[in-house]
């Protein structure tokens, strides 16, 4: 296999590292509200968390982006095909997210929260200063584990349009006719970003102060 | 609306396509290349209009047609009664009758009758098969017919040696056994019954003006010379093929 | 006789099916430490947790220095919530120290003292800094500023949580078994900061099981038994001539095992 | 665009074969993946420091590849290094070493949850190692590593739609063919999304329903 | 005199690079209490479970009733590793009951009781509850056997965790600070229950720091500090006149509170 080929699947990946980094940055903002909403008491807000996380988390993500890109232009919105799959990658990852997050806000300990009531923080800075980083280091091989789900997932993309790793793979496979090699690298340049994320998880994790104990 | 008129307006045809389909679509060092890119650049300077690619892998490519993504699908498709009655078909741009490809070196295929009682392998739901399977029932023994999602799953069957052939269009595998030469070879003449490819739109009033305009296109195309460099071009050979095709074979 | 720093009336409170405090009437003097005591589940931590307001009454009201915390309570048992920025003006003369420190894990220990300087306060960075760090300076933890609670012992960690409730100058301190979960060489840290404190004149509220602390720095003792006040009054009173049988056998298990030391 | 349904209903025969195969390879595929995964977390926990570093590199690259590229290779590529297996055995096997990674994983943070006193209670009363893994730490573990495992089995009942490309006749495989030659796709991916959620929502529900069984072991030792 | 029922020999310990016992010559006679006291941090916990083999001893030999346990050790310091099974057999006569208590929170009082006696010894069900019922009885909890550790309290949790080791007939017991999670009252419920465990002649060895209860119940004090014993002798020796200033310091943190009491 040509070095030629392997650049191609180099450039493709770019696609994949983009569109799946994106995607999580977005889908962790909607997954901190979800599950913010999945917290609150009042079913106003926890019914339409709850819909919007039974729909992302139990219909194939290939079909999400179907919809998204096939189904908004029907509505009169016409989204370019990067924009629907990082909006299809956000919202299916948010769903996970948020239900991480969930049980990472249900273990801050109420003492912490307690101790922020009596130096008289309000609701929303115990929320911000307190819940949130706490619950975020509480969650965070999760979400480390949750961003490698995403990048391999990323891959479904393709049938919005976007050429990115293993489309690549495929195309380069229906005219070279050579897709053991082809895969096999595609693999390999798997391998090593998800590699390269667990070690900047796990440096991250290390320097996160503080790991309740 | 109509859409011709929309196309005009806007100066660009969009096409959509799946680059997984040597010699037609494919990427050749990093360029979508083949013989739709060559064709539709004329259809473009016929319409007066430029082309604008969509690339979706197969699965993807209809419901975004459907959905307004595109105008119309190069792929091609061969052209078959049941897909006539959903979509609308330009005039053929390739002939689409099968024939087998055997890896090389292989004594014991060296025409198409010698498949029979052979496994071989063939695209699922794809016209091929059917016309596959027609063939077969004309054999002494049937073939033992193996079906893959698609042609390259097919080919990699065929290289790890658990099939001894693939029934494909004779374009396709031709160009296959010249990409990989000394792996696979190409057993001729192709059998069965003649079929055809044909690019594909949708078939309701709004398309009607603009399906028309590439029919006219593309006929003009074929009937000054144009057709047949290219598929000399692409193929190796030119084919004969006809203006339309109203009652397909299969 | 001036307002009391803390007057709780009445006070009832039922978990569900359970009643836990049977009606509480108590008077905490300003500039007083009172020790509460009493065995296990008798309702210390439910009482001290009212005072706080960290857990809604059933019946009777708290006022802090004069001014009702919660709920009011006319004649007819009607009760009415005080709005929650109200609560928080009130609850801001108090300041609490938990049993189990709940320092946020994830600020230093100047992060933690710091905090509501800034974020209730709205002091900038620097001049909260300068004060939380004058409260370290004060228990003793200049050296330990930078350090994040799992980098403390417990004590030290103890002695970061009182520092936080002090640099918010609450009039009043409360405090839930601040050494219990300590051991015996950290709980005189924490202990000798608390001394301190009372002699500067701070309102002080102690639940302890630390009755060498309650006889020698409490100036009210208050018994409690089953959610009630068995029994109030100076460590001379209770420690010398304990007149209630059931406040005679509670001590008794501590006299027991302290007395065998002196022998 | 057009929706007609009755594509799908002519060809119910097929459907349910598809859905069939899809189930079996869900359910077998899952149930394999957790014994192999708790058998490696097993391994990785009392097999020493090289089968630990061993097991580990093997994880990390299961995980860190796309199933789709790991299924293809061992196809398509084991028959050049005389692993030839069938489609679906293949795909069992491949979910359930898929699987597995992901499982052992969860299990060995099951593990690491156990109070180490718990373990040392039992080997205090003599408990061999065999009794305590078994008695001690599997029970113990439950609810800790229920939630992840719920996920994962939902994980895998979608990646069984992977192996349509080495030839399983699972669902997939069966409605998009449906929907290529009558080029009714549209309808296929509905039925094929509709199918996919009332298994998801299923298994949530059953996993609710551990849960809250398995509940009175919740336990918070001061 | 007779075989001591423990007799550690030159044991060193070490963690990576610290060394946490420096050489420790101890011999525990058979049917006495002895305790072990000793500031936080000086090892008397990697002691006790270096006795238990819980922890591998870097150095020395420990042995139980005059049997080696874990490693034996020649002249030249060649240690030899003892089967595991063998190491089971010996570890059988010592029981153990840690701080944490340690019970299992998926079975009951009865279960956690019964479990052992079930898995090792291969009693039937009906035989290895009738046995354990005994054992829970005699701590006084025959009423909470069919109760989760949940569902209990801390002291009651204490003595389910005592009545699981002596099930199984130890010859000796050690307890690692065996009520230092209890409040005052659950303390006595179980320091209650060794006290017996002390009068019908049970070995054993306790880490604690109960003054009181080393004073009256203990019949051999040890000294820790630092990795090295300081000082070991009968409980006057220790309490009546400590010559040794550094224990002196140490047991003035006791004093000083305690004799508050009597004030
Ligand atoms: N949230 C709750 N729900 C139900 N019952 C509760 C709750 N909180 C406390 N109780 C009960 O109220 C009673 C008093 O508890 P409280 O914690 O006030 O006792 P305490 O005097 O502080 O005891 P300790 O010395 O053990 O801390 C106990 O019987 C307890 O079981
Ligand atoms: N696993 C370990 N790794 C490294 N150091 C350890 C380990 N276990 C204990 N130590 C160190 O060994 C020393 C003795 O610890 P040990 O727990 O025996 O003390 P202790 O006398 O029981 O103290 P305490 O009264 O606080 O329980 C301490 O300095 C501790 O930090
Ligand atoms: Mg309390
Ligand atoms: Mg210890």
């Amino acid at each position: 296999m040509s070095t030629k080929l392997f650049e191609l699947l180099l450039q493709a990946s770019i696609y994949t590292v983009t569109i799946s980094v994106v995607s999580i940055l977005i889908g962790f903002a909607i997954a901190i509200l979800l599950s913010g909403m999945l917290l609150s008491r009042r079913s106003l807000f926890v019914r339409p968390a709850q819909i919007f996380i039974s729909f992302f988390r139990g219909v194939p993500l290939l079909v999400q982006l179907l919809l998204i890109y096939n189904l908004l232009p029907v509505i009169g919105v016409n989204v370019p095909s990067i924009v629907a799959a990082i909006i299809g990658l956000s919202l299916c990852t948010a769903a996970y997210q948020a239900e991480n997050l969930r049980g990472g806000f249900a273990s801050v300990p109420l003492g912490l929260v307690e101790s922020a009531e009596m130096v008289g923080l309000t609701p929303r800075q115990i929320f911000r200063r307190i819940k949130v980083p706490i619950a975020l280091r509480l969650t965070f091989p999760a979400l480390v584990n949750e961003a490698i789900l995403i990048l391999k997932a990323s891959s479904l993309v393709s049938v919005v349009g976007i050429v990115e790793l293993t489309r690549m793979a495929q195309d380069l496979a229906g005219s070279t006719f050579l897709p053991l090699q082809l895969f096999a690298s595609a693999g390999l340049i798997y391998l090593v970003i998800n590699w390269l994320v667990a070690f900047a998880g796990s440096l991250i994790e290390n320097r996160l102060p503080g790991a309740p104990r | 609306a109509d859409t011709l008129a929309a196309v005009k307006a806007a100066g660009t045809l969009k096409v959509g396509t799946e680059t997984a389909f040597a010699p037609f679509d494919f990427i050749d060092a990093g360029e979508h290349v083949g013989l739709n890119v060559d064709l539709f650049n004329e259809i473009g300077k016929e319409l007066g209009v430029k082309i604008e690619w969509v690339t979706l892998p197969w699965d993807g490519v209809f419901p975004a047609l459907e959905a307004g993504k595109f105008d119309v699908v190069a792929g091609p498709a061969t052209i078959t009664k049941k897909r006539i009655e959903r979509y609308r078909f330009t005039p053929p741009l390739a002939e689409a009758t099968i024939a087998i490809l055997k890896k090389a070196g292989d004594k014991t295929i060296n025409k198409p009758e010698d498949i029979a009682g052979k496994k071989i392998g063939v695209g699922k739901a794809t016209a091929q098969l059917d016309q596959l399977k027609e063939f077969s029932e004309t054999l002494p023994t049937k073939v033992d017919i193996r079906e893959y999602p698609a042609f390259t799953e097919s080919y990699a069957d065929l290289a790890a040696g658990r099939i001894a052939g693939v029934a494909n269009s004779l374009p396709n595998i031709a160009f296959v056994a010249k990409q990989r030469e000394g792996t696979f070879e190409v057993v001729l003449p192709p059998f069965g019954k003649k079929s055809y490819f044909g690019f594909i739109g949708l078939k309701d009033a709004d398309h009607a003006p603009l399906m028309d305009a590439i029919d006219a296109a593309m006929l003009k195309i074929k009937a000054d010379g144009r057709m047949a460099t290219l598929q000399k071009k692409w193929f190796g050979a030119s084919f004969d093929t006809p203006d339309s095709v109203k009652d397909p074979a299969f | 006789m001036s307002v009391p720093a803390i007057a709780v009336r009445n006070l009832v409170k039922t978990f569900g099916e359970t009643t836990v405090l049977h009606g509480i009437d108590l008077a905490i003097e300003p500039g007083q430490v009172s020790c509460l005591i009493g065995p296990s589940g008798s309702g210390k931590s439910t009482l001290l947790r009212c005072m706080a307001f960290l857990e809604e009454a059933t019946r009777g009201t708290i006022s802090i220095n004069g001014e009702v915390l919660g709920f009011t309570e006319d004649s007819q048992g009607r009760r009415e919530r005080i709005s929650a920025a109200a609560n928080r003006t009130i609850r801001a003369q108090i300041g609490m120290v938990f049993q189990q420190f709940n320092l946020w894990p994830h600020m230093t220990a100047l992060g933690n003292v710091s905090e509501a300087l800034k974020a209730v306060h709205k002091m900038s960075r620097k001049d909260a800094e300068e004060r939380a760090m004058a409260q370290l300076v004060k228990v003793g933890l200049e050296g330990r500023a930078g350090h994040y609670p799992s980098q403390l012992s417990g004590g030290q960690q103890q002695r970061v949580a009182i520092a936080r409730a002090l640099a918010l100058k609450p009039k009043i301190m409360l405090f839930d078994e601040p050494t219990s979960s300590l051991d015996p060489e950290l709980t005189g840290e924490v202990l000798n900061v608390m001394r301190d404190l009372a002699a500067e004149g701070m309102t002080m509220v102690v639940v302890s099981h630390e009755i060498g602390f309650a006889a020698t720095v409490g100036q009210q003792i208050i018994f409690l038994d089953h959610g009630k006040v068995l029994f109030s009054g100076s460590p001379q009173e209770v420690f010398k001539k304990p007149r209630n049988p059931r406040l005679e056998q509670f001590l008794d298990t501590y006299l027991d095992r302290g007395a065998s030391m002196l022998l | 665009m057009t929706f007609d349904i009755n594509v799908l209903i002519g060809q119910w025969p097929a459907i349910v074969s598809g859905a069939g195969v899809t189930i079996m390879i869900w359910i077998l595929g899952t149930i394999a993946a957790a014994v192999i995964g708790f058998l490696m977390a097993v391994a990785r926990q009392y097999g020493g420091m090289l089968i630990d570093k061993a097991l580990g590199a093997v994880v990390a690259i299961l995980r860190g590849t796309p199933f789709l590229i790991q299924i293809f290779l061992v196809y398509y590529g084991g028959p050049f290094v005389g692993l030839d297996l069938d489609p679906l055995p293949a795909g069992l096997i491949g979910i359930s070493i898929y699987g597995a990674a992901y499982f052992s994983e969860i299990f060995r943070s099951g593990f690491q949850a156990v109070p180490k006193g718990h373990i040392e209670a039992g080997e205090c009363v003599g408990l061999t190692q065999a009794q305590i893994v078994r008695r001690i730490l599997l029970p113990e573990m439950t609810m800790l590593v229920l939630p992840p495992s719920v996920n994962m089995v939902v994980i895998l009942m979608k990646e069984t739609a992977v192996l349509s490309i080495i030839t399983v006749p699972e669902l997939t495989a069966t409605l998009s063919a449906i929907g290529s030659q009558q080029y009714a796709f549209v309808e296929a991916l509905s039925a094929l999304a509709l199918f996919y959620w009332v298994l998801v929502e299923l298994t949530g529900w059953l996993g609710n329903l551990a849960e809250t069984k398995l509940s009175r072991f919740r336990f918070f030792n001061a």
